[in-house]
């Protein structure tokens, strides 16, 4: 295929998926019984792919850090206190939840970006802890292991005569938001990458000292790859705390601020392909959905979970995303054994 | 003035000196060799020129300006390039991006160029490529150029090493046994590229090595140290006749063979 | 609230005993980690399934609890050896393979004990029920018994590092991998046997856990981060430092919570670790 | 792919968000008369406010003698940690459905309803509770849910079932009833339609509990109190400050809050042990706070009685502190049934007859899940009609004892008029159960919960 050709059809690719997600809401009006409750479940799809592709982010620099759930938290109550009790506009306060995370993340990031690998995934896993902990002890300002409830508050949008109100009724407003806000956070990210920026990173993940001695400054990149997915991953709690209007800390593992939450990001990822920009979306997706359909056998989840991420980190290194790539490979195992057998049969 | 002035450098690991009271100067032009047996401190007061390692004691003057305990990335602007032992690479990326890589310093990073990257951006990107073409070409491997930095064979990968560390356009340039587990024949190609490099670029080397046959016809001076301390300094034939440095390096030739 | 000096005395025993628990997994932990890199995700699932094996032995089959917990440490680290030869072994040295398998192994473990022993909140007897006074001070005998144990246990894998070929092979490659390759020592060899004998460990701890606290398939999850906390304070791959932060970490969460209330008790520590990191990234006993 | 094409992508889809948006609000008023709604088998009509998605029409009136399908969701955790507790609620409410699709299910009308029972996992996280009850309502038209346990999630759950105009039936033990005034507290009151309680609060209990204290352990003045770290067991706490003297019993030292994930129980319980305190209440407990703190305390010397107010079976707290004595709470000894009404008796045969052992810890919670779906199933029959707004309203009338039947006896009612302004919590017999000073597990007395 030539260059232009394998554009183009990238191209139309990407506009196809595009429009299929912009008339998601509608297909499912039009073919499921239950519209409201996918739409739900497709915005919190939309919440974990920005929370996993900021994940990512940081992976490309080559740490893995676990305490994703932990800023998610911060993010989501940050927004949904400073709603409740100054009663500012949910917009505003999705972002400062956003910008809080990033100042707590980049105030973090030096201390904790002088360690390495196994260390920093230890510290940001023991910092998740710690944001969750302190969000069940400081009940007069979280609510406790109570949590908080906040129906009343919804994020409105008046443009001249027309007033949006992204309630919970049929979803289909939020799910727009949630498209809107992720699919920015995502391009951000994209371009991020694909540009020079991203090329350091690579750097730094392949051999930090060299990519030092060169002139990069690795910690000053690695502290604003880390701020920059602490705002996003704010961003995604903040998402998160408006559309189910209560946050709550309690203290499981099924719990979506617990540290499981990190390890499902990190398989989604890992799933869906970690050197690929498409992987924490395609893993994401289709995890969730997958969750979502064996509901009734939702006690075997974390044994099949775990089973398929073993899997995939055995057999398919380069996730869902290189699956083309793979079924070639096997194509071409499966035909030449048949052959071989042919032949040793004649 | 000298390029390169190191005062009384000292480093104490835990109670351990590594190096001691370490002096010695660069001028512009030479390549010095800085020699001695194996632990005797040699990587050390690489890592310590290089802001790898913060000294304990003593001064770095680097054109006259003092870079002692500078971050390594601040002292790569000042001028300075390294390149380390064994092969150094970013394994996962073409031969080309590796030299892109070196370039860093040379290009642009502006916060929102990433998101809108404009024109000028993609003009300044292609200069950059040519130009790391033409470091490829320098050093013989622009016909590798996109193949993966980790499937080129041992003496190339050396060789694009040193073509990294040239991207940086430096003043210094640090080289950490250059030419360790070579064969004859490919140390020679290396000497030769070496000395070419020197002759076309009017760059300053320090050059660490084992192999004396080496580093006595390459260097134009040599500082011996053993136990961190410096034992000898001077032309290289003074220093192949210099009975300390004799001992020295007899002490453990042994284990060395 | 008035507390006693008896109070903090009889919290300090106390503490010591929950880190006597923390350190038998601690040390498995950081042994792996010394010696294969690897942040074992799934040891505190280990833990729970040594436990879980003293349950099916001892109240299930009516075997002696401490014949059971011998025969869990043996099939334990045989369970060891096998997550190593089939998961670990595998992939080389990537670490984020490392961190997926692992975790994806302890999500397998935990749901398969789960759905074997259903999931309701189980015990262990009590390794010596009741409890005695000294001086006005009223210290569990279960607790004791873990106490010793724990520093048994302790003290035998320290002579066994100390005095035996393969214990101080095992040292070297803790200290030093690359210098341990180069001094002939099977890299392959080491890291079986240091994932066996952190599993034994583990399941010693999960069954002293199981019969002084409670047993539930999730439990491998709060210990895996007690140990990991203690490994942070201790340093990586040091076993003085294991039993040390391990014990620390006890006496700290009693204290604390003898003070400051439950709440603090498991908070603080965990601040306080963070901070010293900052401070000391390799940790008391730590080394380049 | 061309940066360009990617800024076009980025303003096309952000010009197509915004206009979809525009849309949804625009279309609004037509959309809720043209898109069908989720069609319920049951097939309820909502007479609850606003144009609402359930809207479904076939009435009991089409033909004679039809059999039908009445949905009824559950809500419970059934993974995770905890999840004993959400597994035994769902067994128990199988276990009720059975016995009444058994019997020919409900004859509402002329039509008989089979009972067809749904329960979806709420894994202990705000979003999949709320995934659940949309998953329930929307997709299996459900009518009436029941649970969640824990009491956080029904604030998650309650505007979901609202919007939808189901019935929330509350059918486990409320941490505190309306009467304790905190933030968060999501008892039944006036503000909360379609939301009724069909089991007791934790302070409606209590006062029976020191009843009890006060007859056998009559030296037994200071009380210390303690519980899991929730905002209802600080409001409880405060509760107590003035109700204990009001019986001539002290409330002493401070409340101790067990924070989860606390590995050892020692430390708190020293504390709370430090005011010399006579007997200790658990005011609020999970499965294994009331067997800790009796452990804890026993092995620090305390002698006095220890009593749970959340119901419980003895059998759990003696579980974790073997051998204890003088330990006390609400709840059912399975190991002393003799004692107990029929129909517990049979409901425990099914239980047993199920593959569960006779003797289990977690009985009691499936006792209470059974007899809230039971208790639901009377309240439908009796209202004559599947829908849940008629349901309710009929539920609320029920106030003569004797109109509904439980588990732990007969004479229950609807009550709590004073307390929480509308008839919607029930008053029933219970049982305070427990092991005396001779160590052995029995139901010590029956108590008849009373919600003025």
């Amino acid at each position: 295929m030539t260059e232009r050709a394998q554009r183009i059809t990238k191209t139309s690719a990407f506009v196809v998926i595009l429009l299929l997600v912009l008339a998601l809401p509608w297909i499912l009006r039009g073919t499921v019984k239950a519209a409201p409750y996918w739409t739900h479940v497709f915005v919190l799809i939309g919440v974990f792919t920005l929370m996993t592709s900021s994940m990512r982010a940081i992976f490309r620099t080559g740490e893995v850090s676990l305490g994703t759930a932990g800023f998610m938290l911060v993010g989501g109550y940050a927004a949904a206190i400073l709603s409740i009790r100054l009663g500012l506009s949910p917009w505003l306060t999705m972002l400062l939840g956003g910008l809080l995370s990033a100042a707590i993340g980049g105030l973090l990031a030096y201390p904790f970006f002088r360690v390495k690998g196994v260390y920093f995934s230890i510290t940001t896993l023991l910092l998740g802890f710690v944001f969750l902990y302190l969000a069940g002890w400081m009940d007069w300002l979280t609510g406790g292991w109570q949590g908080l409830q906040f129906f009343n508050i919804t994020p409105e949008l008046t443009i001249g005569s027309l007033n949006v109100a992204f309630t919970t009724k049929t979803n289909i407003e939020y799910y727009y938001l949630v498209v809107v806000v992720v699919g920015i956070c995502l391009f951000v990210l994209y371009r991020m990458e694909r540009s020079r920026v991203g090329l350091v990173w690579k750097s730094i993940s392949e051999a930090d000292h060299l990519a030092q001695s060169v002139g990069v400054n690795v910690m000053g990149h690695k502290i604003f790859v880390f701020t920059v997915a602490c705002f996003f991953t704010g961003l995604a709690g903040g998402l998160y705390a408006f559309h189910v209007h209560a946050l709550s800390p309690t203290s499981t593992p099924a719990n979506v601020f617990h540290f499981f939450t990190s390890v499902y990001c990190l398989m989604y990822m890992v799933v869906g392909g970690v050197n690929s920009f498409y992987g924490p979306l395609v893993g994401t997706t289709l995890f969730m959905l997958l969750r979502e359909w064996g509901r009734s056998v939702s006690e075997y989840w974390p044994l099949v979970m775990g089973s398929i991420l073993i899997l995939i980190v055995f057999f398919m290194p380069k996730g869902l995303v290189g699956l083309p790539g793979y079924s070639r490979i096997w194509y071409e195992k499966l035909r030449g054994f048949l052959r071989r057998r042919a032949l040793s049969s004649e | 003035m000298a390029l390169l002035e190191v005062r009384g450098l000292t480093k104490i690991f835990g109670g351990l000196t590594a190096v001691g009271d370490l002096s010695f100067d660069v001028n512009e032009g030479e390549i010095v060799g800085i020699i001695g047996p194996n632990g005797a401190g040699k990587s050390t007061v690489f890592n310590m020129v290089c802001g790898t390692l913060k000294p304990t004691a003593g001064t770095i003057k680097f054109r006259g300006k003092n870079i002692t305990g500078l971050a390594p990335h601040k002292i790569a602007k000042k001028g300075i390039a390294r390149v380390f032992q064994g092969n150094v690479l970013f394994p996962a990326s073409t031969v080309l991006d590796n030299v892109v890589m070196g370039a860093h310093l040379h290009t642009q990073l502006d916060l929102f160029g990433f998101l809108f990257g404009g024109r000028r951006a993609r003009r300044k990107e292609e200069a950059v490529r040519a130009r790391a073409m033409e470091i490829l070409e320098l050093v013989g491997l622009a016909d590798d150029a996109d193949t993966l930095a980790s499937d080129l064979p041992h003496g190339n990968q050396r060789h694009l090493c040193l073509a990294v560390a040239l991207a940086v356009e430096p003043k210094l340039l640090l080289l950490d046994e250059p030419v360790t587990g070579m064969n004859a024949e490919e140390v020679s190609e290396m000497l030769d590229l070496i000395r070419m490099l020197r002759e076309k670029t009017g760059l300053t080397l320090i050059v660490i090595e084992h192999n004396m046959k080496a580093v006595m016809g390459l260097c134009d001076r040599i500082v011996v140290i053993s136990y961190g301390v410096k034992i000898a300094e001077g032309l290289p034939q003074e220093i192949a006749n210099n009975p300390a440095v004799i001992e020295a390096y007899l002490g453990v030739e042994d284990d060395a063979a | 609230m008035d507390i006693t000096a008896q109070d903090a005395v009889q919290s300090i025993i106390n503490g010591l005993c929950m880190g006597g628990t923390y350190v038998l997994i601690g040390l498995g932990l950081t042994l792996i980690l010394g010696i294969m890199n690897i942040l074992q995700f799934a040891h505190g699932e280990v833990y729970m399934v040594g436990a879980f094996i003293v349950y099916l032995l001892c109240v299930l089959n009516g075997v002696n609890l401490y014949l059971a917990v011998v025969i869990s440490m043996i099939a334990t680290a045989v369970l060891g050896l096998i997550l190593e030869r089939v998961f670990l072994r595998p992939l080389k040295g990537v670490f984020l393979s490392y961190v997926c398998v692992t975790t994806g192994l302890s999500l397998i473990l935990q749901t398969a004990v789960m759905l074997v022993f259903s999931k309701g909140v189980k015990q262990l007897p009590s390794l010596w029920g009741g409890s005695f006074s000294v001086g006005g001070m009223f210290i569990s005998r279960e607790r004791v018994v873990a106490i010793v144990i724990a520093l048994l246990l302790t003290l035998a894998l320290y002579s066994f590092l100390k005095w035996t070929r393969y214990g101080l092979a095992m040292t070297a490659s803790a200290q030093h991998r690359e210098g341990a390759l180069m001094q002939g020592i099977n890299p392959n060899l080491m890291s079986a046997l240091v994932v066996a004998i952190g599993s034994g460990l583990a399941a010693v701890g999960g069954a002293l856990g199981g019969s002084i606290f409670n047993l539930d398939p999730y439990m491998g999850g709060l210990a895996f981060m007690k140990g990991v906390t203690l490994i942070v304070i201790g340093g990586l791959g040091s076993i003085p430092g294991a039993v040390v932060g391990g014990l620390f970490l006890g006496v700290a969460e009693s204290l604390l919570a003898l003070f400051f209330g439950s709440q603090m008790g498991i908070i603080l520590p965990l601040v306080l670790v963070i901070i010293f990191l900052l401070f000391r990234p390799k940790g008391l006993f730590g080394h380049d | 792919m061309k940066k360009r094409s990617l800024a076009i992508l980025l303003a096309l889809m952000l010009v197509l968000g915004l206009g979809s948006v525009w849309m949804v609000a625009c279309g609004e008023d037509e959309e809720t008369t043209t898109t069908a709604a989720p069609t319920t088998t049951a097939g309820p009509t909502t007479t609850g406010g606003g144009p609402q998605t359930t809207a479904a029409p076939t009435t009991a009136t089409t033909a004679a003698g039809e059999t039908k399908e009445l949905v009824i969701g559950g809500i419970a955790f059934l993974t995770g940690p905890g999840a004993a507790g959400g597994m035994a609620a769902k067994t128990g409410w199988e276990l009720a459905a059975a016995k009444i699709n058994d019997a020919g299910g409900l004859k509402i009308g002329n039509d008989t309803y089979m009972v067809k029972l749904l329960v979806e996992d709420d894994a202990m996280s705000v979003d999949q509770a709320s995934t659940a009850a949309q998953k329930l309502i929307q997709q299996d038209g459900a009518t009436f849910i029941m649970g969640p346990l824990v009491d956080a999630f029904k604030n998650v759950i309650y505007p979901i079932c609202a919007q939808n105009g189901v019935m929330l039936a509350d059918v486990d033990t409320k941490n505190a009833s309306a009467a304790i005034k905190y933030e968060g507290n999501t008892d039944v009151s006036p503000d909360r339609p379609l939301h009724a309680r069909f089991h007791w609060a934790n302070d409606e209990m209590m006062p029976y509990l020191f009843d009890y204290l006060q007859e056998n352990y009559p030296d037994a003045k200071k009380i210390a109190v303690c519980g899991v770290t929730e905002a209802c067991t600080v409001a409880l706490y405060d509760w107590l400050g003035t109700t204990l003297p009001a019986r001539g019993l002290e409330r002493v030292g401070a409340l101790e809050q067990m924070a989860p994930d606390t590995a050892d129980y020692v430390p708190p319980v020293t504390r709370l042990l430090s005011a010399k305190p006579d007997a200790i209440l658990v005011a609020v407990s999970t499965p294994q706070t009331w067997g800790q703190v009796t452990k804890a305390a026993r092995d620090l010397g305390f002698n006095g009685p220890v009593m749970c107010s959340t119901h419980m079976g003895v059998e759990f707290a003696l579980m974790i502190a073997e051998g204890a004595k003088d330990v006390f709470g609400a709840g059912i000894a399975m190991a002393d049934l003799a004692g107990l009404p029929p129909a517990m008796q049979e409901a425990h045969e099914a239980y047993v007859a199920k593959g569960y052992p006779a003797q289990d810890e977690i009985a009691d919670v499936y006792l209470v899940g059974y007899n809230g779906l039971w208790v639901l199933l009377q309240a439908i029959e009796k209202a004559q009609s599947v829908d849940p707004q008629e349901v309710y309203d009929f539920y609320q009338t029920l106030t003569n004892p004797g109109d509904l039947q439980t588990l732990w006896g007969d004479g229950a009612y609807v009550g709590g008029l004073q307390s929480t302004g509308v008839n919607a919590v029930l008053c029933e017999p219970y049982w305070i159960n427990g092991v005396g000073a001779d160590g052995v597990q029995k139901n010590l007395k029956q108590v008849f919960i009373d919600v003025p």
